[in-house]
């Protein structure tokens, strides 16, 4: 993003660059208790050059050239679910990305989800539980909890929404983003008042387009 | 040329690239032109390929007219294969399922390495790019297909920083680097079809876009290029391949 | 089991015992395409003394010891599933054991299969497939497949016949094991001879207890 | 004695068993006693005692009357709350997500060592046992129960082959050979019940099962036994444990 780019350029902000399957097996590292995992991309690159903690090493097995990832295991993981029990036992339909790396990693995990249901409804469908409850420390109720983006079977991203934010923040790096927080973040009293500022049309229209997933 | 077969630069880009790819094959593609250029393979001569999105989807079908506005909306997944986790499809690439890769490119060397993620020196760069997601991954770990605008200064004699491995410094640096797999396959631009030299892994022409001469791609390349001894014309894209095309991208999203 | 017993201690066959969590390591390496796994089991005990294929390793990260184990990449996988379609994407309910990892890492995969569905089937849901078509060779439709186990699900353990094997090959573990491979493997000329053998009263009892899995 | 607390030694061990679990406990149960006294603890004084199997089953609820033949099987699944992989659940206990590993055991030394795998030597035994299964990675990774017979030569200063590891040979030892967590936390059988020394390591006696003496169980044990200075005298089973546990065990699968 224009956001991202603006820091970058001006400095003086920390960020790290990793590819995507280094990422997913540092939190995979975490999530299975190790401190390290092998993996066979970064090797060569200049990605690699600015990562001094990743380390490359020489196979025992094979003698092949191998990049360990050192396992990262966040203070604190948030993650939205289509839906829980009141323990945390969670299901998640569709795309689930590295949510379920990230839950077993970290070292306190609280999930927003759509809807709360029962332990009897987890219990009815065991191979459905994604997430175990003793991963996770607390579970909040908001539905539309992934607005202006999507829930997967739920809603669709709130196009005109991130259309405008995008439009802003890319004009404004910093002003654009400040308003934005000010107006949408900081601003809502509740979770309600920040829906209404997406406006009910815009949230009918993703609900609309999220369900079509399973409409063929 | 008729009505019909006047096109814009990129919608070249995506017939050529669909070309390229072969029946059968696990492509991995990213949003934009590689997406466009599978499902228009899909739709011609490869009704049996199978499209992975990094969003976590084996077996993508786009519906057209209504394209992901990235490969990580559930809009993606509709009719797939398979959903699973981002860094499971990921390993798919580093377990050898998958043949070919798939992407744009902001910067290429003469060894195919490329640059997205910046323009000057990583301390204090001149431009920040997008940085490299899975495409360090995918060019890591499997041959290579990448589609993009040919200027002097995207095609550079040597990349400002690799977030993309090609060739590395060419020769076998790049298996010597812990890479033994893949490796850049093809480059497709608006003016030409590139492979690299078996031995060098320089790049190399192998095919002109129609109407376009070896004089025209060398002076917009910042590096001295290979011809192919077998250098070809490429055929035009046919007036179905366009109409494939547009019926696919019907709102203009990624060919405009 | 005796079987197992009695030809070790007889000598002259080989076999390897290696903690269930290394081997799913072994398998999950294969699967992953990386030489190794590391993992922080075996370590001290006589199981790894046995075992000079696994490595003991200082983990460069923390300087904690850990073991290295080799992947593990069968040459052929056979695998049972509820369901599937004639390309190989497959769908298992329940208990999944070590199959996805056994059919991410085997060189050739052979599925059987409770029922074949339409590919059409499959994409209606393509979070519930389990093993993607690429990995697999090989689709048999064999109803029953897991006999005289179970199939979750579909089918519990053929009890009866299970306990008269036992008792067999427990009271002659050789003998008595090459009495039941002639008898109920290389006998039968179809499957559904050995199902014969099996006895349709235990098939449709098997299927009852199978079924009840839902049924509460 | 009532006709009703008279009890098998079995039922003695899956009621002495089930005491020492706490509600809120995550336990990785095997079959027979333990996956018995986890689900005796369950309908006692820990309701929301998660029960975990290692053919991929948390918070499993065993119906009274209906003890599944292992814990491999569907039956052990039935308003589980989730169901995964049997190396996932494993690696459960390498994350630290698992309070107590609770086994039977064959033959224990004085460091709580476990051998499941050869009485004799390798090369040649004598007579092989089961081997290992998951019982080396849950005594690796956690705090360990185990309920046993109680036999001389089940009770030795040195085990033929450690299949699990308890104290290995006392002392660092543990921790030395790369095991930082967990550890031999109960030994239960039907004479007494077994700590460790903090320092040692080595197995001491903490309670005395109804009716037995110190001699005794040194008389039974092959390895010079320590006793612990407040070494107390187990409460009898009571008429609802075993009520229970009859209940639970309608066919005596485990406990006759």
């Amino acid at each position: 993003s224009k956001v991202m780019r603006h820091h970058v350029e001006k400095g003086g902000k920390r960020f790290q660059e990793w590819s995507h399957m280094a990422m997913g097996m540092r939190f995979r590292a975490g999530g299975m208790g190790v401190p390290f995992l092998p993996i066979r991309s970064m090797l060569g690159s200049d990605v690699l050059n600015q990562r001094p903690e990743a380390k490359e090493f020489d196979c025992p097995f094979t003698g092949e050239k191998l990049l360990l990832v050192p396992a990262l295991n966040p203070d604190v993981a948030l993650i939205h679910v289509q839906r829980c029990d009141p323990y945390g036992n969670a299901q998640i339909d569709g795309l689930q990305f590295m949510d379920i790396d990230l839950a077993m990693a970290a070292d306190r995990v609280i999930l927003t989800t759509e809807r709360i249901i029962s332990n009897d409804q987890i219990r009815r469908a065991p191979d459905q539980t994604k997430i175990p409850f003793f991963c996770v420390d607390a579970v909040v109720e908001v539905p539309f909890g992934a607005a202006p983006h999507e829930c997967f079977g739920v809603y669709e991203p709130m196009m005109p929404h991130m259309e405008a934010y995008v439009a802003k923040v890319n004009a404004e790096p910093v002003e654009g983003m400040r308003d934005y927080l000010e107006r949408h973040v900081y601003g809502p009293k509740t979770w309600t008042d920040f829906l209404s500022l997406i406006g009910l049309d815009n949230l009918l229209e993703a609900a609309n387009k999220g369900r079509s997933i399973y409409n063929d | 040329m008729t009505e019909s077969q006047r096109h814009t630069s990129a919608e070249m880009l995506a017939i050529l690239s669909a070309r390229q790819l072969k029946d059968g094959q696990v492509v991995f593609a990213g949003v934009g032109v590689p997406l466009l250029a599978a499902t228009l393979a899909q739709r011609l001569h490869c009704p049996g390929l199978t499209i992975l999105f990094e969003g976590g989807v084996i077996g993508a079908f786009v519906e057209p007219g209504k394209l992901p506005p990235s490969t990580n909306d559930q809009r993606c997944t509709k009719r797939a294969n398979m959903v699973l986790g981002s860094a499971d499809v990921l390993l798919l690439l580093q377990r050898g399922y998958v043949d070919v890769g798939f992407m744009g490119g902001a910067q290429i060397d003469q060894y195919g390495n490329l640059n997205s993620s910046y323009i000057g020196s990583p301390a204090a760069p001149k431009t920040r790019l997008p940085g490299t997601g899975g495409g360090n991954d995918i060019a890591s770990l499997t041959n290579m297909i990448v589609a993009m605008k040919h200027e002097k200064r995207r095609f550079v004699e040597k990349v400002d920083f690799i977030t993309s491995p090609g060739f590395i410094r060419g020769g076998k640096t790049r298996a010597e680097s812990g890479l033994p797999a893949g490796g850049m396959f093809r480059v497709i631009t608006e003016l030409a079809v590139f492979g690299f030299d078996d031995e060098t892994r320089r790049m190399k022409v192998l095919a002109l876009n129609p109407g376009v001469d070896r004089r025209q791609v060398q002076d917009n390349t910042g590096f001295e290029l290979l011809f192919d001894e077998g250098l070809s014309m490429t055929e035009p894209p046919t007036g179905r391949e366009l109409a494939t095309l547009r019926e696919i991208d019907l709102h203009r999203l990624f060919t405009a």
